[in-house]
């Protein structure tokens, strides 16, 4: 424990800026995987285990992409699409086909596809850690804010994470499609009725919950080393947050992926060493306290 | 769900489970005469994060078993090598290498795990008292504490506290020279990581007193990001950096920290940095980072040691690591101690190994040295040097002085009571 | 009040159920006892040393399993981290016999005490909790534990276990360091750990598990005190898996903090569903099912994950069920065909 | 006896009982009727302690149980079954009745001994006989009529032996012969048990031709109580009737 270095960084601004962007960086990314997870679990009703492997191949996607066309754009969008895709094709091929079955068999579907997408990454990229490499266009010296230092592509990733959870919430409530997936949401067997075809439903917020994990992957990959298996740490950072904002609530999810990214920060200034055990006793605090997490509807 | 059972399955099920356990296992596990061909076996880590480490060791130990066999095998006897992926875990690791002996005929084990799978297969070898080399692990205390200490066990490894030393005067050296007081380190917060950074920082101050620590990390090992502690150690400002991350972690540290323009701010000294696991990976390599020899075909500057760097490179297609050269380093041991025992028997073979010196591409007089007191390697090249951003990424290496480092080293068994 | 005392009595139907209970736990000692015959002569049959490691890490895994079970099968009670008493067992079994030189069977006691208290302070918190909530507090937990050991080096080793071996002094000629005496004790304690908790299941108690597992509700309205009730299985199944953690830590001479990780709730919770959790014997199938597919895949292949992956798929997504379940509803299905035919 | 005194509760703003103040003697049979949202439900939550009432008391036989939970109150002898039958699917019906002994018998939590107790076998079989379902004994809960599931259901509450049990709509969901069938299961109990029986009941003919004391409640407060022709000609009543529970007219 080191409390003089967390007090010395809270009375200095240069200090305070850097590690609430830093924060800001590690929440923001948290949040893209945490949303999808989220997003399926509050429609689906899911517990979409295997959502660190969107993560690990939008990287990869994104990484290849790269490497054949150099471009960044091209690289982001591939991330995005390709996990889009495999999401569609996971939940409708092999999901659908558990609804009825209980959780655990759901959970048991998603683990036997963690375990299958690794090997296959395994296969395809190799043992071997990779490494995107930063775009030129960033690679640029950081801006310096009131003493606090930002490097301009974290902005970059701040803004695209940001503006998704603008779109996200905007679409949900404002858009028909946004109504109608809170209502298949809250219940399905209503959506049917009226027509609509609820596995579309599904079958689209898979997509649009890996399509984010993805993204997250694609951002990650210029300054993460991609290696088989590297989405798991980050899902069980990002059921974290879904458990503290609340399975199913989006804004839970900003707040909780907030939340734990600046526990990091700080954290890492107090707590050296158990930085990582300050989330899990969070989490417990919160759970106990509201059993539904900060955002999530009371289940009765 | 449930329903409640008549107790007539319970009692089937038990005698079914039973029969079926004995025929599963009847059959392929009866156990065999010793064969002509002589098998070792070798758990070591083939998926998962590391599987790197499990891979290139395999390829080491390949590429060298099939010149021990074209040269007529260990003591007349072709080698078999039964490699198998304990997936990191410790059981796992124990029980294959226990199954590799007993059902297996293995003779010999490879321990290729690492940390914790290395003392559970360890104790396997303490168990079986079956002949057993360590090629990954690096943790001191393995060999270093006696307590850990048993005659049938080896280790053809570097050693974080040699690298320690050789870091330490090197890295005074340098502060001295550019005046470098306050200092960071950044480590991963597990065994290696903590021991390693301890005993640098021990030496470093020894050889520089004047030198300060003024800001310490420790990410988790495999953390995916290190911008808090990137943007920790910028706030402490210091003069200098110590690191021993190494692999996936390290690139994606140098990542991270070089778009905050890190390395133009202090000295870094990246001990698992001159590895081609992280040099050919991290796509802007920043110049002028100092680190300690892992693998590189340039260190020893020997025509063997490129001869076996380009070998390997020319059948695997990708250079080798530094676990690659300790595996390799393991077979060529164990070849030359069964020449001199002229018996593929464990104990004959032990007592061959303990002290024996062997010529060997990656010594740093070419030679290398298993030290009889604490079965351990000694001897291999060890030095530092900064790197450049293109082959030979590494161009200068001040060897590090074996006579130091065996005087310190004894220094420090004794402190931690070893002695 | 009431005339139910003077309801007509069925005198054959009264000692008829005595009768079948009392002889159900007769059968049950005698199964017990059989298998334990059978596993004990086996070494006599088969000299190879695999297969007893094999039933060893059976037991270990099996009393794991199972005991995660009466959670998740009896009470509906789906726990991600179980694994941190599986983890407790070891280290604290491991701890005890290397700082403090007690006998065996005293640190096994006090292993099985220290691991009570703890299932009791977790548990008070956790059952509050209903379904993935419980699962996600559980698995929270088993972080905490988790990092706490790799946090605590000087006295758990941290990421490199309880290192040197655990000392095995000898209690009453019980030797295990020797193979064949540890092979002998954890058959008995997997036997006499399974003839518990299947009487735990075919108790009263038991049956007060399957009406809360069915309707916790309508159970609190016939005066059962739910919370309560999950409580006492909650640090009951823990108990048996610490036993488990105990014999895996024998077995491996050692403790590491991968035991203590989630991946082993996680495996637990696989071997349900590949066994089956709606018979008592499912959990213990799964066990030696995915050992074997274990032992027999890392043999052929390293790509390991795809290989049991698509075993998974085909339990999951094929049957729908585990294998014990499915075996159990054809069985069920042919009786119910016979006796169709037979009226 | 029970005896209600100004128990109140509300949701909100809303009422959903507001002092309410009643009798019931031992061995009466008492119908509660009333609009929907009358508070009927709400009335029998509180009773049974599946809600915390704001104000009141709630006594049986000179004990206060107001505000205890749920197991407690069951214990002290108030036993319900609910409007949608509340069973445990996957027990068999004699299964079902021996465990509910068991746990009246305070062994619930019984480690040591097997399943089932011979001790509850006399209470489980006499329930299983008084409601019928004797024939069905072997069958799993979740595969019965929906009609013998709501028998089942009130065996569960009866098997306890309770001084008081309250019925949520016995009728609910069923067609008039069923009705029928049922309501005269439960008059007939009613006189071999001489236990305090409330039901609520939609069905004004059921309710005037069993019931001998009828309670209206509506909006949370009593209407008005007494036997079925005071409650016929009772003009309050009507008009809370009136148009809404043609039934009412109908009776009137």
């Amino acid at each position: 424990m080191d409390l003089d270095a967390l007090t010395g960084c809270l009375a200095s601004t240069a200090c305070l800026v850097t590690q609430t962007t830093s924060g800001l960086i590690i929440g923001m990314l948290l949040f893209l995987v945490a949303v999808g997870l989220t997003l399926i679990f509050g429609v689906l009703k899911v517990v979409n285990f295997s959502h660190g492997a969107f993560y690990m191949f939008g990287a990869y996607f994104a990484m290849t992409a790269y490497q054949m066309s150099g471009s960044f754009a091209l690289a982001m969008l591939c991330g995005a699409a390709g996990t889009a895709i495999l999401g569609l094709v996971f939940e409708r091929v092999f999901m659908s086909r558990v609804y009825g079955a209980n959780v655990l068999m759901q959970l048991l579907v998603c683990y036997a596809f963690v375990l299958i997408f690794d090997d296959v990454v395994r296969m395809v990229w190799g043992p071997e850690f990779r490494s995107m490499g930063m775009p030129a266009a960033f690679q640029v010296m950081p801006l310096f804010i009131a003493g606090g230092v930002i490097p301009p592509y974290y902005l970059l990733l701040i803004g695209v994470a940001l503006s998704m959870a603008l779109i996200l919430g905007l679409g949900l409530a404002r858009t028909r499609i946004g109504k109608i997936i809170r209502a298949a949401a809250h219940n399905p067997g209503m959506v049917s009725a009226l027509g609509i075809n609820t596995g579309l439903i599904y079958g689209g917020v898979f997509a649009l919950g890996g399509m984010l994990a993805g993204l997250a992957g694609a951002l990650a990959a210029p300054v993460r080393s991609l290696t088989p298996g590297m989405g798991f740490s980050v899902l069980i950072e990002s059921f974290i947050v879904t458990v503290i904002g609340g399975m199913g609530s989006i804004l839970g999810a900003l707040i909780g992926a907030l939340l734990i990214g600046l526990i990091r920060s700080f954290g890492s200034l107090g707590f050296p060493l158990f930085t990582e055990g300050l989330m899990y006793l969070f989490m417990v605090i919160v759970l106990v306290a509201r059993p539904s997490g900060l955002f999530g509807k009371e289940i009765a | 769900m449930t329903r409640t059972r008549k107790p007539g399955i319970s009692r089937r099920s038990t005698l079914a489970l039973m029969s079926a356990g004995a025929v599963t296992f009847a059959t392929p596990w009866v156990a065999r005469a010793q064969a002509k061909t002589i098998k070792i076996g070798m758990p070591t880590i083939l998926s998962g994060r590391v599987a790197q480490l499990g891979t290139s060791s395999r390829n080491a130990v390949l590429l060298e078993m099939d010149k021990v066999n074209a040269a007529g095998g260990l003591a007349g006897r072709q080698v078999e090598m039964v490699i198998r992926d304990s997936k990191g875990q410790p059981q796992e690791a124990a029980r294959i290498a226990r199954e590799l002996v007993n059902t297996d005929g293995c003779e010999m084990l490879f321990d290729g795990e690492a940390s914790s799978g290395s003392f559970a297969v360890h104790e396997v070898a303490r168990d079986l008292g079956v002949l057993c080399i360590h090629t990954c692990s690096e943790a001191s205390s393995l060999t270093a504490d006696p307590k850990q200490h048993i005659p049938n066990a080896f280790r053809s490894v570097r050693q974080g506290i040699h690298d320690s030393i050789v870091g330490g005067s090197y890295a005074a050296a340098i502060a001295k020279a550019k005046g470098l007081k306050k200092w960071a380190t950044c480590a991963p917060d597990y065994a290696y990581g903590r021991d390693t950074t301890g005993e640098f920082t021990l030496y470093l101050k020894r050889f520089a007193p004047d030198v300060e620590v003024i800001s310490v990390s420790w990410p988790k090992l495999f953390q995916p990001d290190y911008t808090e502690v990137v943007t920790k150690i910028l706030q402490a400002k210091p003069q200098a950096l110590y690191t021993c991350l190494w692999g996936g972690d390290l690139t994606s540290y140098i990542d991270q920290a070089n778009i905050y323009a890190m390395f133009s701010q202090m000295e870094v000294f990246a001990v698992n940095m001159a590895d081609y696991t992280a040099l050919t990976v991290v796509k802007n390599l920043p110049k002028g980072i100092h680190s300690g020899n892992r693998y590189i075909k340039s260190f020893p500057a020997t025509p063997e040691n490129a001869a076996w760097g380009d070998a390997y490179k020319a059948k695997y297609n990708e250079y080798p690591t530094n676990w690659s050269w300790q595996n390799a380093t393991a077979v060529m041991l164990l070849a030359e101690a069964v020449k001199k025992a002229n018996s593929t028997d464990g104990k004959k073979v032990a007592d061959a190994l303990r002290g024996l010196t062997i010529k060997c591409p990656f010594g740093a007089d070419g030679t290398v040295t298993m030290r009889a007191e604490d079965q351990t390697l000694i001897g291999y090249a060890i030095g530092w040097g900064t790197t450049i951003p293109q082959e030979p990424y590494v161009p200068q290496v001040q060897a590090g002085d074996w006579k130091t480092i065996i005087e310190l080293e004894a220094e420090w068994k004794k402190s931690k009571g070893y002695t | 009040m009431t005339e139910l005392q003077a309801g007509r009595t069925d005198s054959l139907g009264v000692s008829g159920v005595e009768l079948k209970s009392q002889r159900g736990q007769y059968l049950d000692v005698l199964v017990a006892l059989a298998a334990f015959v059978v596993l004990a002569i086996l070494p006599v049959f088969f000299g190879s040393k695999a297969l007893l490691d094999f039933v060893i890490r059976c037991s270990a895994f099996g009393l794991f399993a199972t005991s995660l079970n009466l959670l998740v099968g009896y009470t509906g009670l789906i726990s991600f981290g179980h694994g941190m008493f599986f983890g407790l067992g070891a280290y604290g079994f491991g701890l005890l016999m290397q700082r403090t030189g007690v006998s065996i069977p005293v640190a096994f006691a006090s292993t099985l005490l220290i691991t009570a208290v703890v299932a009791a302070v977790i548990g008070a918190i956790c059952v509050r909790l209903k379904e993935i909530y419980f699962a996600f507090v559980t698995l929270a937990f088993q972080m905490l534990i988790h990092s706490t050991i790799l946090s605590w080096t000087s006295l758990t080793g941290g990421d490199q276990g309880l290192r040197g071996g655990i000392p095995r002094p000898v209690f009453m000629g019980l030797d295990l360091s020797n193979h064949l005496h540890l092979y002998l004790t954890s058959c008995a304690l997997l036997v006499l750990g399974l003839l518990l908790m299947r009487q735990i299941t075919q108790s009263p108690f038991g049956y007060t598990l399957r009406m809360i597992r069915d309707n916790a509700n309508r159970a609190s309205f016939i005066g059962i005190d739910v919370w309560r009730a999950k409580l006492m299985i909650f640090v009951l199944a823990a108990l048996f898996a610490s036993t488990g953690g105990m014999v895996m830590a024998l077995f491996v001479s050692g403790a590491y903090p991968e035991f203590a990780y989630w991946t082993i709730s996680g495996e637990g919770i696989f071997i349900n569903m590949l066994g089956g959790i709606t018979t008592f014997l499912g959990p213990m199938v799964g066990t030696v099912l995915l050992l074997t597919l274990n032992d027999t895949v890392t043999r052929l292949t390293e790509y390991y994950g795809i290989v049991l992956g698509i075993v998974i798929l085909f339990f999951a997504i094929g049957l729908r069920k585990g294998l014990m379940d499915f075996a159990f509803d054809w069985y069920a299905q042919r009786r119910d065909q016979v006796r169709e035919r037979a009226r | 006896m029970l005896e209600i005194r100004g128990l109140s509760k509300s949701f909100g703003g809303v009422k959903a009982t507001d002092n309410v103040s009643l009798d019931f003697a031992d061995g009466s049979l008492t119908a509660v009727i009333g609009p929907n949202g009358a508070g009927k439900s709400t009335f029998f939550n509180l009773i049974t302690g599946a809600l915390k009432p704001d104000a009141g008391r709630i006594v049986l036989d000179g004990i206060d149980i107001a505000g205890r939970s749920p197991p407690d109150i069951v214990r002290c002898g108030i036993g319900r079954a609910f409007q949608v039958a509340s069973i445990f699917p996957s027990l068999t019906v004699q299964e079902t009745m021996l465990a509910a002994v068991c746990v009246d018998q305070r062994r619930a939590a019984m480690l040591h001994r097997r399943f089932p107790l011979v001790e509850a076998r006399e209470r489980a079989e006499y329930a299983m006989e008084l409601l019928g379902l004797a024939d069905q004994r072997g069958r799993t809960a979740a595969t019965l009529s929906h009609g013998d599931q709501k028998l089942l259901d009130i065996a569960l509450a009866l098997v306890l032996e309770p001084k008081v049990l309250l019925l949520d709509e016995p009728t609910a969901g069923m067609g008039t012969e069923e009705r029928w069938r049922m309501i005269d299961r439960i008059r007939e109990l009613w006189e071999r048990q001489k236990i305090t029986v409330v039901f609520i009941e939609h069905d004004m003919d059921i309710v005037f031709k069993i019931a001998p004391s009828i309670v209206v409640l509506c909006y949370g407060r009593i209407l008005a109580t007494g036997a079925p022709e005071a409650i016929r000609r009772n003009q309050a009543v009507i008009e809370a009737y009136l148009g809404t529970e043609h039934h009412a007219g109908a009776a009137v």
